[in-house]
């Protein structure tokens, strides 16, 4: 059987204007990767925000990041400060994956 | 010379603007009707690129006379200026606060490229002559106002530690400002046109001038859904605010009036400067003020310049601003 | 008069139909031609604004004739009570239970806007008129057709304790049914074609006119390759459905031409009546059976309509309709 | 370090015509937000759903709700009835976010 | 109260290109399902992965499955030689469902 | 005749040329300029399907020569057969190793059916006519290149056990080699123009002929900022390699011509096959070799053709080819 190693999945829903900001940070704190849901819609304490057309204002996007624990940890944590005035949630859970020297 | 009346009902009854009253109607009933948002955006690209590249080949056969330089000068101060006014007023008459004053007033000293090319369909069904310039001065006046904008919100006390984090004209608005897609199509094409002249009119006129108005009143129902969509936010927006919506165009239609009076523009020319100086962006700054000025709320200077100050011009203010400018012409 | 097989041989050899061949090729042999659903959707809503505009600008320059309120009325009628003969015809030579003999016998109630359109430019492309109000039939033949599907799909027992919750006509199937899209976008077309009349004509024709027939064409070309890869889902129809697929058509036009013919339409109106009693929908009434009578299984009826019925009106029914309607009119 | 708060993690795939009803429950049950991710395709047993185009009959959508475990049980328990005659899943797990109040 | 199942979730993003073959394995091991998200862009070891334009050649799907322990360890297993040369990842977790027999 | 300076810059100030530099700046200034990508692809599709169905059209008011095999069988050979030429060239020059060089050499067999449209354009600008059957010979060379690079690429050491797995033509290869989506629709519009001939064409004209070259150069706009985008990902690629993607087309385009000049094709037809020769792919081989020959890295043969190559063409190739057919047609 393959072997298997414990990383954090990280899942940030934010609308898009800070998504830029969000995955500078991703990237400093040393995570290896991301992949980006460009176009969600969705509801939470700013209410909807889900109209795609004429600008990105009303937008989000989902970003998805597998890192280890400490990088996890340091998204998490920095990510706080980004998301003051903007719409966004910060979403962690455990995961597993294959080859550990890939995140 | 038509009286206001009947500028008013053939204004109403143009297809353009009974498309834009099909959409807010089905928008407000909640139709399922839906533009594709990638048809809407390319309609959009279209509408920018033929108004660019019509003034371009206007200006090539027509000749630089000596106002092109003064007016592009004041069409810089009119968006750099007019944000100063709308603040005070703001800031006045509503309970806004700092940042989402500046933000509103950001708006209004930007323009709305549909509204501008409603008033050239509006004079273009009157053969009306206007300057091929005047869409140089609409390009210049996308982005000062965000300038402005930002520069009044600096008024309020940075509040907190992150606030230091956010320099004045981050990079990333710098691009908004400078870079921004509409701006760039819209000079670039009238660069275009410019140097092509006639050869490139022969070769784009099928596409940039025949089916223009009609594409243009599609696009209209298009915004015309989203208007319709948003109209039930006025309530979140308040009143005194919705009255700036229709006040602050007025004001602003008046003073562009006089400013193109004063530098000796046609009777087009004055009408398409006064709906300039008139008219608040709802793309570009918006997007500009998520960016660099997050405090703003866009739940509120959204639907104002969208669903209020956008229609309010549409329907009222291009007949209206044309009246005034052909009783300024006559006098 | 042309004789049926030059209709057919005419018809056949048009680029509308070898569009439709093309894309129905492609789709069936896995190419991985595609056309992105954005154009696709705005190319249906580019027919649908155009046919309702021109039919609109038709009926204000050819004044309000009598038969218009005949003919809605007819159209209404049609639509109504078409379902209830192709229920009866299902359930008695298929073995469909009562929620999908319902969902499908809706669908033949209903049109195909596409179809119309086809049936239009096959009459264009002949020079023959026809009459402007059958647009307006179109628009109202779209929905009535769900309300009897509806009602017939109440004779199914309803099976446990969650059928109770599901109201007769839901807020969302009473808006799709008079809010549609479809419905709000060719209705106000049309209306705003009849107030404009000729100089809104003058604006909207290079783009609602002049390209029409190609765009018809390429939307076509994508018709057919959905067509394509739906043809493989014929199996899971099952024959006696498949058959109720090409004799239904046949049935409802002839009804439709005799009506039409009754209350005295042009040999154009006949043959556009014809087809619109002969087609079937296949985006609204799957739309609103696929929330109101969610026990009908969509892989039955969408493929009937778009797979197969579909086809063979645009090959063989259009012609067929039309030859039908000179000799009626030749008697 | 950021304190985390556990939450339940909902995603329901559900085909478009089905999502309105989705939400509704959602809301109804007191989840304070949701993310949607509007065009997802698939196959199940009912078989692939793929044909974006013409109308949403074979279209998918992917919910994602986050909240707290009371609330998730109520969520997975009225989605049950609400998928009866359509297509669609229901997948729970655990997940850890920041701010508590804020789900 | 309803029962849950345990399940695993698995993660594939993959490379467009590669997508067909994922599908093809993750129904030969016998998975009852999957779900596609058809358009996201990235960042891994291959570099950025975002020009959806033109060609689909720098576009990746996200392919979710649930699925049993077993035909989840397959799915592990069998996807690593179909990302050789590929851009792709695995990831892991624990998920419940409610129709056990549905998966 | 022109003279080359004039051909060079005739091309450069024409719309098209503009349009694809606004493209480029506004794409390497990192502007947020950007057109949907449906819009995009749809642009592309109707250039397939307009230049398809005006050479079946041509060709069907020509008649057929005996010159057409001739000219069928020379553009599979030139398709076939250059890449090994390319192939050849890259492993003396450049330090690509096997898959990648045969990777990139069957970029160059094949073609890029936008350089050939603007070619048309270039040449319908000075009423140049060419033989509508270079359409055909266009769909032809798409995709044998495909072949010839799977077979360079097997000459390097199959590495594992995982190489066995990968058949020498996969299905799915075969299927992207055979049904490619715009091989299918470019010779389906071109077999649909020769069936209906000039009626077709009246139906068509109005989307096909008439705002074509338009619609080219908002296409080419959109190429620009593509190119725009990637044109820092030249240092990546390496300059031996940069090199190839500008003497590779010189060396092709002048096989092209003169193989066109030995089967006696017109001066447009001539300039046209030099166009298909020196082109390379960066739609349909991408693709393909991502599928069949994965170890090969796209970072390296997607800029080289949509980057350098490309715009080399468009900007310097055309109107070179077009002089040197010139030259040898005026001997
Ligand atoms: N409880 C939740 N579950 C899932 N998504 C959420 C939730 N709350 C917020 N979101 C998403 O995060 C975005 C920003 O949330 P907020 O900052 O609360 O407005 C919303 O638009 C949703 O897309
Ligand atoms: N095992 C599975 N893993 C991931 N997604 C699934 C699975 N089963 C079903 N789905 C998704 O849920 C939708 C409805 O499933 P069903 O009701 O089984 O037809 C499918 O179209 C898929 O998108
Ligand atoms: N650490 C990560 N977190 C989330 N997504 C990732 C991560 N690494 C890679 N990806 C995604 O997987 C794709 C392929 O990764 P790779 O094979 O490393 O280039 C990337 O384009 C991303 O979309
Ligand atoms: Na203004
Ligand atoms: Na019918
Ligand atoms: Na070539």
């Amino acid at each position: 059987m393959v072997q298997l190693y414990r990383k954090k999945r990280i899942d940030i829903v934010v609308e898009a204007a800070r998504a830029r900001a969000i995955i500078e940070m991703i990237q400093a704190v040393g995570a290896k990767g991301y992949t980006i849901v460009p176009d969600v819609s969705g509801r939470g304490n700013r209410g909807v925000r889900d109209e795609g057309h004429l600008s990105d204002v009303f937008r989000n996007m989902l970003i998805i990041v597998i890192a280890a624990e400490e990088i996890a940890n340091l998204i998490v944590e920095q990510s706080q400060p980004l998301l003051e005035n903007y719409a966004g949630i910060v979403v962690v859970s455990d995961v597993e994956v294959i080859r550990d020297e890939h995140f | 010379m038509d009286t206001l009346l009947q500028l008013a009902i053939g204004n109403l009854l143009s297809p353009m603007v009974l498309f834009f009253g099909l959409g807010v109607a089905a928008g407000w009933l909640k139709s399922d009707l839906a533009i594709p948002e990638a048809i809407s955006k390319g309609l959009s690209l279209y509408l920018m690129l033929a108004i660019g590249f019509k003034g371009g080949v206007e200006l090539a056969s027509n000749g630089v006379a000596g106002t092109i330089a003064v007016a592009l000068v004041l069409a810089l101060a009119l968006s750099f200026s007019l944000p100063v006014l709308a603040y005070a007023l703001l800031r006045t008459a509503t309970r806004l606060d700092v940042p989402n004053a500046a933000a509103v007033a950001a708006h209004y000293g930007s323009v709305s490229i549909v509204t501008f090319v409603a008033a050239t369909g509006f004079l273009g069904y009157r053969a009306i002559p206007y300057e091929g310039y005047v869409v140089a001065m609409l390009a210049l006046m996308e982005t000062p106002a965000i300038v402005t904008g930002l520069l009044l919100a600096r008024r309020s006390k940075p509040a907190g530690p992150t606030a230091s984090r956010s320099p004045f004209l981050s990079r990333e608005v710098a691009r908004e400002v400078f870079l921004n897609g509409g701006v760039v199509l819209l000079g670039g094409s009238f660069a275009i046109g410019w140097i092509t002249g006639d050869n490139g009119m022969t070769v784009m006129a099928p596409a940039v001038v025949d089916p223009f108005k009609a594409v243009l009143a599609v696009f209209l129902l298009d915004m015309g859904l989203l208007v319709g969509r948003r109209l039930h936010d006025f309530r979140a927006v308040g009143w005194p605010v919705v009255a700036f919506g229709i006040y602050m165009p007025l004001i602003g239609g008046m003073i562009g009036l006089l400013a193109a009076y004063a530098i000796g523009l046609s009777l087009g020319g004055m009408t398409l400067v006064a709906v300039l100086a008139a008219s608040a962006s709802y793309i570009v700054v918006p997007a500009a003020m998520r960016v660099s000025l997050p405090q703003a709320n866009p739940a509120i200077y959204v639907p104002l310049s969208l669903a209020i100050t956008f229609p309010f011009n549409l329907i009222v203010g291009i007949p209206l601003y044309h009246a005034a400018a052909q009783w300024i012409a006559g006098m």
